[in-house]
């Protein structure tokens, strides 16, 4: 029963702050709801067992991210409204109405599953998630996961050094002259 | 005996190259001789064969092989038996005589070496096609004269008229030609072989329908060649050419070719009656229809064009009702007396400075007493007046009609007896007797040269005397064709004879009365007849109205409307489908990210259903 | 009972409101945002998989998605930044000098 | 002699790699005596060919990759010997024949990539190797229009290409699915024709494969209603473009026919018999009729090659030795003789700048070997017997007899239009009199369009009287492979006609 409720408030609630996020005008409150909704997210997982994922979701994009758009948005102006010329509306509302119908009827056909079966199987007795997710990790996923460690530092890098003065300087250097209006 | 074979087919293409030699260096009176000298070979060589040739000494070889290709074989092969022996003696004599006459004739064209090359080729072509001993081997020689022909009717290309008659000619030909050929095609499925002995040996053995095809296929051809009706008009207009051109193509050799084949292929024909029935039935037709037109022509070379039309038909009936050695013979006296007539005209051409209009002509005799008297004589023998050839062999042609049963072409021939006798005598007395009316033009007449003369001389004396051979050529002949039986009484027979020469004698006298006292009045040219006889019965008129303009005017529509319009343009059009397609697509490639992003979507949209409703059965 | 198609269906909701916003916004940042939406939305879909089916492998996949959000994130707003500096917007409408 | 076909095709390729370290000035000669060397090659090829072989000859094989049975396989054959002379010879003449001095050290290059290209078609016994071949034959063609052409030059080279282009894609798709068939009924691939021939195909599936491959041939020949591009292709190519691609790129489509559709689809073949020989037949007098209304000397060549192909094709849907070794002999005489032609119109165009008859009229009296020269390739054109044309045409002709004499009749016509528009083109440029003083003081032809010109006539006619050297080897190919059609053929019907067309009916 708990299970229940828990489901249908974090769903509506998840909903409603994706709402925002898309159709807010101010960035702000956007990034405000979207922190919001990834928590949420993170009581999705927790729903499920997923107790890693959920954690991880919780200090990675609550955390980190929301971080990483907050400094971001120093650099812009928030305080103003997003102003955003839409053209072909009618085009993009067909779009939005088609788009949702389909994946809504692919997600809640039926889904044949009687061949799936589980190669890990979530639940052993007297292990953990986190220590089953450690173990898989680990042994079959260590070189996508190594991939990924290094992914990460690559970006890493390369964000610092995107925004960073020197980079900016040599940027700057090369398009002093340039007027701003030409490039659009 | 071979040797004689090759002399006589060779001699003439020989002199033709080396004629060709000399085509673009001024006059060279050595081309003219040599090749009048190879073509007198090629004479003797024939005189010689004609003497070998007897029951069963037929020289027959195969040079070499031409076209082989599945079961198809054709050679190069050339049989000299009764029927070619006597083609080639005619050609070759008359030949030689147009040559010997063409070097006075031509003395002052400029391309007189180029004229004595095309005339020896046309010599050899014939020769071809008379000695061949297959269809394929007659067919390159009937293409070859073709060709010669349109290079000699076209040979005064400057001329507009001589350069459209010589391309009337061949395309007229060439739709005979095509007839011709399906005629060879269908005797090559039936049989398998093109050799004269093999396809006459086993025709026997076909289906009489079969046989009718062939026979009416090659009849076309004769058709085509014999400028037979609805194919004339080409002749008459062929006159554009040079004289002796006239003379050795267009009433000795070419012409004659039709009844060559058809008297060379009699064993087929002699198995289809019928078909042997319209081609005599068309022949008379053919002798009346083209004596009418000659009565009111004005034309001296166009009169004698018709005349020969005539004659031709007189041919294809002796032909069609199977009395093959009298078509033969008709020919030969024929070539004879109606070369003499187109050169002896050619002489009274060059006197009145190539006017050509018998009106303005008249009184000649005085100038060129030998050409008018070598031209009565020609006049004589075709009206057929005894002694001389014409009534020997046009005799024997209204014989074979009546003794055939065929009262009504009969009838048409003798009335053409008449009609002949009429217009040849109109001729005669316009251009050699009456008024001088030529003085009023300033034409000072002039004989032409005498060795010109005397090299008619020949063709005189044969026009005089070739139908006393009557019975040796028959004999001779009817070793290889097959005899035409008589059944005629005596005294019908002779009766026969008397009606035509009365008939012919008759004609002679009424032209020799009537433009003795001045000819008609000229308001008979208002007469409705009239009129339709010198329009030729408004055939030509009728193919440029029927054919020719609907055809060029099809032609530019097909042109410029359905393969421009239609064909083309569909082409182009699915070109610009694509293109405009490409270009409104390139809208799409804005550079837009927040596009670019939507049509992201469409893609995703179209993909997820795609995958959720279309369910491939495995 | 919460059955996964219920996870599912919330997955597809949270998928199409992502794509809303990839349409409809022209502010590169809420671009992001919006990527980040359609990225959890899987996410939920993968967890609710690997749930029911007992199967590991589906909390992977999630793991891994968000390591790539992350430096995607990383990357991108670094580029962003450049380009604010650069042009002075982050609208979309600006980047539009690969028109073909 | 074992690679000699290999020389025959790179041979034109190395030369060409090396005429670009060639002097400006000297570049014509190069070509020339690459052209010539090739064509001596050829004609070794042919001493020591054996004519009464009917399979292939010089075969070589070379596994490329051997997973999907592709490999390098040359030979040659009866069909396909003469046509590789006729390319070796027409590059050469047309080389000899050369009159652009603009950039022509490239166009040279071009003609001898070219010729690499026509020699590989004729000679690949490997379908891939041969659609290679088939395809790269587009590249320099498209060059040689779009560089030298006249005015619309762009327009007319664009649409060649992507005309013959858009058919023979279709026919690599044929390719493919006949290889995949092969493969799933051997269980071995292998895209070799040899191979193919032995393929025994279900009827349905014939019929497919036969309309893929036909449409590029058909593109290429170019048959009714797909020839529009020919006649703007010549319109606007130069001289030399226009002689190789009347002499020889047409004849890449009747080859791929002779060679592919034949043996490879007799039933499909037998079953469309008809309905092609009517286009066939269409196109005869269809084209003779619009080149009779053309106004440019070259417009009325190219539609007379549209027409004289349309007898090519009713020779190989005749399926009897006569027509198929007909129609093959056909497409060396036309090769020949519209080449010729083409070089003639070249001749007089270098020299007025103009190809509009109405500006012509008299040329006869400034031109006289001109006008001779042209006499003479007109006869041939119009297949008068004794020149090299009447061959092909007779034996086509009573090759389709069999199979239907009235369309043989109706088709015959088309030697009364040759006639009549060939001697209509004759007599408006060459007769009459001088009517534009321009044309009064044009020089005859010089010793270099002779040396050109003169060894065409006299092929025409040496051919003409002599053709039993060319139609022996032919005859025995062609004779091999109807054996082999009617071996392979499915239906009782196909076999039946077969048979029948290559009976006569009344022989000993």
């Amino acid at each position: 029963m708990f299970e229940v409720i828990a489901f249908y408030t974090f769903s509506i609630l998840t909903i409603i702050m994706f709402g925002i996020v898309v159709l807010s005008k101010n960035a702000l409150y956007a990034m405000s709801a979207l922190a919001g909704g990834m928590i949420f997210i993170a009581g999705f997982f927790f729903l499920l067992g997923a107790e890693f994922l959920g954690v991880v979701q919780i200090v990675v994009y609550s955390g980190a991210v929301m971080a990483l758009y907050a400094f971001g948005m120093m650099f812009f102006d928030t305080t103003r409204d997003v102003k955003e010329n839409i053209h072909y509306k009618k085009v993009l509302y067909s779009l939005f109405i088609a788009s949702a119908i389909l994946i809504v009827i692919i997600m809640s056909a039926p889904i044949y599953s009687a061949n799936i079966e589980a190669f890990y199987p979530a639940v052993i007795d007297g292990v953990g998630n986190i220590q089953m997710v450690g173990l898989i990790l680990f042994t079959k996923y260590l070189i996508p996961f190594e991939l990924a460690a290094v992914m990460l530092l690559v970006s890493m890098i390369s964000g610092i050094l995107l925004v960073s003065k020197r980079m900016e300087m040599n940027l700057t250097e090369e398009d002093h002259y340039e007027e701003k209006g030409e490039i659009i | 005996m071979e040797k004689y074979l090759y002399i006589a087919l060779f001699a003439p293409i020989v002199g033709s190259l080396i004629a060709a030699l000399f085509a673009q260096s001024p006059k060279n009176l050595f081309t003219g001789i040599f090749t009048s000298a190879l073509i007198f070979v090629s004479f003797i060589s024939s005189m010689i064969l004609l003497n070998y040739v007897d029951m069963d000494k037929i020289v027959h070889v195969e040079m070499m092989d031409w076209i082989s290709a599945g079961n198809l074989s054709v050679p190069f092969g050339f049989v000299v038996d009764q029927v070619s022996v006597i083609m080639m003696v005619t050609v070759t004599l008359v030949s030689t005589i147009v040559h010997i006459y063409s070097i006075g004739y031509m003395e002052h064209d400029e391309s007189f070496n180029r004229f004595f090359s095309y005339l020896s080729a046309f010599v050899f072509s014939m020769m071809i096609l008379v000695m061949s001993d297959n269809f394929i081997g007659l067919f390159i020689g009937w293409e070859g004269v073709g060709l010669c022909s349109w290079l000699l009717i076209g040979f005064w290309y400057k001329k507009h008229s001589a350069s459209w008659a010589a391309n009337e000619a061949f395309i007229m030909n060439r739709i005979g030609d095509l007839g011709m050929l399906m005629g060879i095609f269908l005797i090559y499925w039936n049989i398998g072989s093109f050799q004269y002995d093999v396809v006459f040996a086993n025709i026997v053995n076909l289906d009489p329908s079969e046989v009718t095809w062939i026979g009416i296929f090659l009849f076309i051809g004769a058709m085509g060649k014999s400028a037979q009706f609805p194919l004339h008009t080409w002749l008459a207009d062929a006159m554009e050419g040079p004289t002796p051109v006239s003379a050795l193509i267009h009433a000795a050799t070419m012409v004659t070719a039709g009844v060559y084949l058809i008297v060379r292929a009699g064993e087929i024909y002699i198995l289809i009656p019928e078909v042997g029935m319209f081609i005599a039935s068309l022949g008379a037709f053919v002798a009346v229809f083209a004596a009418s037109m000659a009565l009111v022509n004005k034309d001296l070379k166009r009169i004698i064009a018709y005349s020969t039309l005539s004659q031709l038909g007189y041919m294809f009936v002796a032909a069609g009702l199977g009395a093959y050695w009298i078509a033969l013979f008709h020919l030969m006296t024929h070539a004879f007396f109606k070369s003499l007539l187109f050169l002896g005209a050619g002489n009274v051409m060059h006197a009145m400075d190539g006017n050509l209009d018998i009106k303005r002509m008249g009184g000649l005799y005085k100038a060129m007493r030998p050409t008018a008297i070598l031209m009565s004589i020609a006049s004589v023998a075709l009206a057929g007046i005894y002694p001389l050839a014409g009534f020997f062999s046009k005799d024997k042609i209204l014989e074979v009609a009546f003794n055939n049963g065929s009262y009504l072409l009969w009838g048409a021939l003798f009335v053409g007896a008449g009609l002949t006798a009429f217009y040849s005598f109109r001729l005669v007395m316009l251009v050699f007797f009456g008024e001088k009316i030529y003085e009023k033009d300033g034409i000072h007449p002039h004989e032409a040269h005498p060795f010109v003369i005397y090299a008619l001389t020949p063709l005189a004396l044969l026009a005089i005397v070739a139908g006393f051979f009557e019975h040796s050529f028959h004999e001779f002949t009817t070793q290889l064709l097959s005899d035409y039986e008589f059944t005629l009484d005596h005294s019908v027979g002779a009766m026969l004879i008397f009606a035509t020469s009365a008939m012919a004698l008759s004609g002679i006298a009424y032209a020799v009365y009537k433009y003795k006292r001045g000819g008609f009045s000229e308001n008979i040219e208002n007469w409705g007849v009239y009129k339709l006889l010198s329009n030729q019965y408004y055939i030509p008129k009728l193919y440029e109205v029927a054919i020719m303009k609907p055809f060029t005017a099809l032609s530019r529509f097909a042109w410029l409307n359905i393969d421009n319009k239609i064909v083309d343009a569909s082409v182009d059009l699915i070109a610009k489908t694509i293109y405009g397609g490409g270009e409104k697509a390139r809208k799409m490639q804005s550079g837009n990210l927040s596009s670019m992003l939507r049509w992201m979507v469409v893609g995703i949209v179209v993909l997820l259903a795609l995958a959720i409703f279309y369910r491939p059965t495995v | 009972m919460i059955t996964l198609t219920h996870y599912l269906v919330l997955s597809a909701i949270l998928f199409s409101i992502g794509l809303v916003g990839v349409m409809k916004r022209k502010n590169l940042l809420m671009l992001f945002f919006s990527t980040e939406i359609l990225l959890n939305a899987v996410n939920i879909g993968f967890a609710a998989v690997s749930h029911y089916y007992n199967d590991l492998s589906g909390q992977m996949f999630a793991f891994f998605i968000i390591a790539v959000a992350a430096s995607e994130i990383a990357v991108g707003l670094g580029l962003l930044v450049l380009w604010y500096k650069k042009t002075g917007s982050v609208d979309l409408d600006s980047l539009q000098t690969m028109k073909g | 002699m074992d690679h000699i076909l290999s020389l025959i095709i790179f041979f034109p390729l190395v030369a060409g790699i090396f005429g670009f370290l060639v002097n400006k000035d000297s570049i014509r000669v190069y070509g020339i005596t690459v052209a010539a060397l090739e064509f001596f090659l050829t004609l070794a090829l042919w001493v020591s060919f054996d004519g009464n072989i009917a399979g292939f000859q010089f075969v070589e094989h070379v596994t490329v990759i051997s997973h999907f049975g592709m490999s390098y396989h040359l030979g040659v054959d009866g069909i396909s010997l003469f046509l590789v002379i006729l390319s070796t010879f027409m590059t050469m003449v047309a080389l000899i024949g050369l009159s652009i001095k603009k950039d022509a050290k490239n166009l040279i290059i071009s003609v001898l990539y070219l010729e690499m290209t026509m020699v590989g078609v004729f000679l690949s016994l490997d379908v891939i190797l041969f659609y290679l071949f088939w395809e790269f034959s587009l590249v320099p063609m498209l060059y040689i229009i779009g560089a030298w052409g006249s005015d619309k030059r762009i327009y007319a080279a664009i649409k060649f290409f992507l005309y013959t282009f858009a058919g023979s894609v279709l026919m690599l798709v044929g390719i493919l699915y006949m290889g995949y068939l092969y493969h799933a009924t051997t269980g071995v691939w292998s895209f070799s024709i040899p191979d193919w021939q032995l393929l025994v195909l279900p009827f349905n599936t014939q019929l497919w494969l036969f309309g893929a491959f036909f449409l590029a041939f058909a593109i290429k020949v170019p048959m009714f209603p797909f020839h529009t591009w020919l006649p703007y292709a010549h319109g606007q190519a130069p001289t030399i473009g226009s002689v190789i691609l009347a002499a020889v790129l047409l004849k890449m489509g009747t080859y791929g026919m002779v060679r592919f559709l034949l043996p490879l689809f007799p039933d499909a073949t037998i079953y469309f018999l008809m309905p092609i020989a009517i286009v066939a037949i269409i196109m005869v007098i269809y084209a003779a009729m619009v080149a009779y209304a053309q106004e440019d000397m070259k417009q009325v060549i190219a539609y007379s090659s549209i027409s004289h192909m349309g007898i090519i094709i009713l020779g190989t849907f005749a399926i009897n030795a006569e027509g198929i070794t007909g129609s093959i002999f056909l497409m060396i005489s036309h090769g020949i003789v519209s080449g010729g032609l083409f070089m003639l119109v070249g001749c007089i165009y270098d020299r007025r700048h103009t190809k509009n008859m109405s500006e012509f009229g008299g040329l006869a009296i400034s031109m006289p070997t001109f006008a001779t020269i042209y006499g003479i390739m007109l006869m041939a054109s119009v297949g008068l017997p004794l020149t090299i044309g009447f061959v092909g045409e007779f034996l086509s002709l009573i090759g389709f007899y069999k199979v239907s004499w009235i369309m043989t009749l109706i088709a015959g016509t088309g030697i009364i239009l040759g006639a009549i528009y060939m001697l209509t083109l004759y007599k408006r440029s060459f007769f009459g009199e001088i009517t534009n003083e321009k044309n009064r003081g044009l020089k005859d032809l010089n010793g270099r369009e002779l040396v050109a010109l003169v060894p065409l006539v006299a092929l025409v006619v040496i051919l003409g009287i002599y053709p039993k050297p060319i139609l022996t080897p032919i005859d025995a190919s062609v004779k091999k492979m109807i054996v082999l059609m009617e071996k392979k053929a499915v239906t009782q019907k196909a076999k039946d006609f077969i048979i029948k067309v290559n009976t006569i009916k009344g022989g000993e």
